[in-house]
């Protein structure tokens, strides 16, 4: 019996109940019901685009319900298949320009379909300004993510921090499982070219993000 | 480029749009104005010629005026402006937006039971201070609020 | 570099500064602006013509939309927004409000389905779309009166579940769901304040205040359109207009926020 | 075509508060439409409140006037049932005058 049937039989009427009350779907129909939706009422102007509707194991794992944890099992196995999605790029040198990256972290545009047509740009803009405070005194900065001012201030600027910073944007889960951080190179939104120049927007002393 | 910007753009037709609707030139309308209209005064690029064509030039600094407006407008196409004059006798009130590409957004000639308070909204492009002028018993008075504007709005 | 904790103090310094510039001058520097647009809002300018549109005689049928039911009874107005989406057993299917107004206009007036949705969102910074202004109408009949959303009937059950289900559902090259952004208190995109929508209070702030006037748009907006440009965002393909995907998270909101009192329009940034 | 205005005008004590909305592009001849097309200068240059038909607001209004506008002004010495009336005026010359009563506060 749903919530809200209980509900009403506190208020004492139980013939309404049950003249009236229906039962929740299990969740496996829930599923099958919500999915079938999904499949349904999107529309796309190339087919293969629909496919973004399509969740890959991760992201099954990580759409919990309510207030519902991961198990450990679930956490180690979505760390394990990000931890595999990390791919470097082909210079091997994974801090690139600070200046394209702070251009990229100002940028929220790119690959978005409105109209009948995708917004298909030179490359995506990297988001951050959306969640994330930046360089000092910026206002039109959001905090769905922590502040990112001062993140080369506090950790410096060596070969293992921009390793674990580029792999921190490329796949944010193989550090935080299923957090509200996008995966921004395992999902092909950024190369990781561009990795690399959020890497440097980071961490390089000139970036203004680690001014004072 | 962020995204309210990005949909703002879609509104005004992108990013050249704005800075040209921001500089739209009132001379070349062909229209015909209202005759009390401050043809001068809409038309002038910068603040001393707006003063000048209001004939408040040398005006002086009030805090009987007061300009009620938010410290950071979310969205430059709709900038709410209330201003109030305490000063006895009040005709004319103006509101300048002093970045704006032609600063003088409007007037108001107060008379009869009319208060020294008048309420509007206005494009801003940029951050920029913004003047209340009050014309009060025949002699200029000034007042003026920083207003940052994160989202431009000359549409 | 090791940090050491002057340089966290440093840091910490720095941040506080940002927000100090940013908060000087009053305690909300946002809140003020708020309050003066929300005051007047010009979203009103479109009730009247939602109402002439009502009662007009329109469309192949020539005729009004005073037989339409939205589930009080045909032409009963009042309250019936707080009451939806419902079930509706002429078209078996549980419907939204904009979902039920399209039916009507089809079925009573003869309009064509697919004319009204490719109009219904209408341009920014244009004099709005007839479903815009038909849904402000017909949801300030219901100003002043409590949400009371029912899931009484089986298919309300399994809207409502298939709608918790999908507020949780994450995909897309952005992995997010509607979760990601609107499940914390006190956030913000960039500026812009995300509701908490897992908190009683928050919801309600929601399905109160839609169709609302959209400040950067200049027209009113439904919650048709505003599920339409969060998928947007989301980057993920176009939401149909009054699909079930749409419905079900309207249900999954609308019940939670049973209690909140209804005053459209409201105003958004 | 010119949309009906949207007038409240209540009473404070003898202070009628009046607020004022319009529906009006308020264009600034640069904008361009979907297609591309300029959309023509188009906007409101004058707005006259009168109060039991003397005028106590001229205005003069420039494109930086946003969209459907609003208006709002304070007249002294008012009292319930006092008509306030509003006609604005555009550049093409369209214009439009609405009429209210001053209501008690509620």
């Amino acid at each position: 019996m749903g919530k809200a049937c209980l509900k009403w039989t506190m208020l004492g009427s139980l013939a309404l109940v049950f003249a009236g009350c229906a039962t929740y779907p299990d969740p496996a129909t829930t599923r099958q019901t919500a999915e079938k939706m999904v499949s349904e009422d999107f529309s796309a102007p190339e087919p293969t685009l629909l496919k973004r509707l399509v969740q890959d194991k991760s992201q099954q794992i990580c759409s919990k319900i309510g207030d519902a944890k991961l198990t450990q099992e679930e956490a180690a196995e979505v760390v394990k298949l990000a931890r595999a999605s990390i791919q470097y790029p082909a210079s091997g040198k994974l801090v690139g320009d600070w200046k394209a990256g702070d251009k990229l972290a100002h940028d929220g545009a790119g690959d978005r379909i409105q109209g009948g047509r995708l917004e298909k740009l030179k490359e995506n803009g990297g988001l951050c300004q959306n969640c994330h405070a930046l360089a000092p005194g910026e206002i039109n900065v959001g905090n769905v993510g922590p502040s990112l001012t001062g993140y080369g201030l506090q950790r410096g600027n060596s070969e293992a921090i921009a390793k674990l910073t580029y792999e921190r944007i490329y796949n944010a889960w193989a550090y935080s499982p299923c957090s509200n951080m996008p995966r921004l190179g395992a999902t092909r939104h950024l190369t990781p070219e561009q990795v690399t120049h959020m890497v440097a927007y980071l961490l390089d002393p000139q970036s203004p993000i680690n001014k004072r | 480029m962020n995204i309210a910007r990005r949909t703002f753009l879609k509104l005004t037709g992108g990013a050249g749009a704005l800075a040209a609707a921001c500089a739209a030139g009132l001379v070349s309308s062909g229209r015909v104005l209202a005759a009390n209209w401050n043809k001068t005064g809409f038309e002038s690029k910068a603040l001393a010629d707006v003063m000048k064509s209001l004939g408040a030039t040398g005006a002086t600094e009030s805090k009987d005026i007061i300009i009620t407006a938010p410290d950071i407008a979310e969205n430059g196409a709709v900038v709410p402006v209330a201003i109030t004059s305490k000063l006895p006798n009040t005709q004319q009130i103006s509101i300048v937006a002093e970045k704006n590409p032609f600063p003088l957004a409007a007037t108001f000639d107060v008379s009869g039971g009319g208060e020294g308070y008048v309420s509007a909204r206005i494009k801003m492009g940029q951050t920029s201070d913004v003047w209340a002028v009050v014309k009060a018993d025949g002699k200029y008075f000034t007042a003026r609020k920083e207003i940052k504007i994160t989202v431009g709005g000359c549409g | 570099m090791p940090t050491t904790r002057g340089g966290i103090a440093a840091i910490l310094f720095a941040c506080l500064a940002a927000w100090g510039a940013a908060l000087a001058q009053s305690d909300d520097p946002l809140g003020v602006g708020r309050k003066m647009l929300a005051e007047d809002n010009p979203g009103e300018l479109w009730i009247e013509q939602g109402k002439t549109l009502f009662y007009q005689k329109r469309g192949p049928k020539n005729a009004s939309l005073e037989q339409c039911d939205f589930g009080m009874g045909p032409g009963k107005l009042d309250g019936a927004t707080a009451r939806l989406p419902r079930y509706f057993p002429d078209t078996d299917r549980v419907q939204d409000l904009e979902s039920r107004l399209l039916t009507c206009m089809v079925q009573l007036q003869g309009f064509n389905r697919d004319d009204i949705v490719k109009r219904a969102i209408s341009p920014g910074g244009s004099n709005g779309s007839d479903v815009e202004a038909l849904a402000l109408y017909i949801t300030s009949r219901s100003n002043g009166m409590k949400m009371n959303v029912s899931l009484s009937h089986q298919k309300e059950h399994e809207m409502f579940k298939a709608g918790e289900y999908l507020f949780f559902r994450r995909s897309g090259q952005t992995d997010f769901a509607c979760v990601q952004c609107h499940g914390e208190a006190n956030k913000r995109i960039r500026l812009q304040d995300l509701i908490h929508m897992t908190d009683k209070k928050g919801v309600q702030e929601v399905v109160s205040t839609w169709p609302a006037y959209r400040g950067a748009h200049f027209v009113v907006r439904t919650m048709q359109w505003r599920l339409y440009d969060c998928f947007w965002q989301m980057r993920l393909p176009e939401l149909k207009y009054a699909s079930d995907t749409s419905i079900a998270l309207t249900t999954y909101l609308h019940y939670q926020g049973n209690g909140a009192v209804i005053k459209v329009p409201g105003f958004k940034r | 075509m010119a949309e009906p205005m949207k007038i409240r005008a209540t009473l404070q004590g003898d202070v009628a508060d009046v607020r004022i909305l319009m529906l009006h592009p308020m264009e600034t001849g640069q904008r361009k439409d979907s297609k591309g097309q300029v959309v023509p200068m188009h906007f409101i240059q004058s707005v006259v409140v009168t109060h039991n038909g003397k005028t106590v607001l001229d205005t003069q209004w420039s494109q930086a006037v946003s969209r459907n506008p609003f208006l709002g002004l304070r007249i002294k010495g008012a009292k319930a049932g006092d008509k306030i009336g509003v006609t604005w005026v555009d550049n093409k010359g369209d214009k439009r005058t609405d009429e209210v009563t001053v209501t008690p506060a509620s």
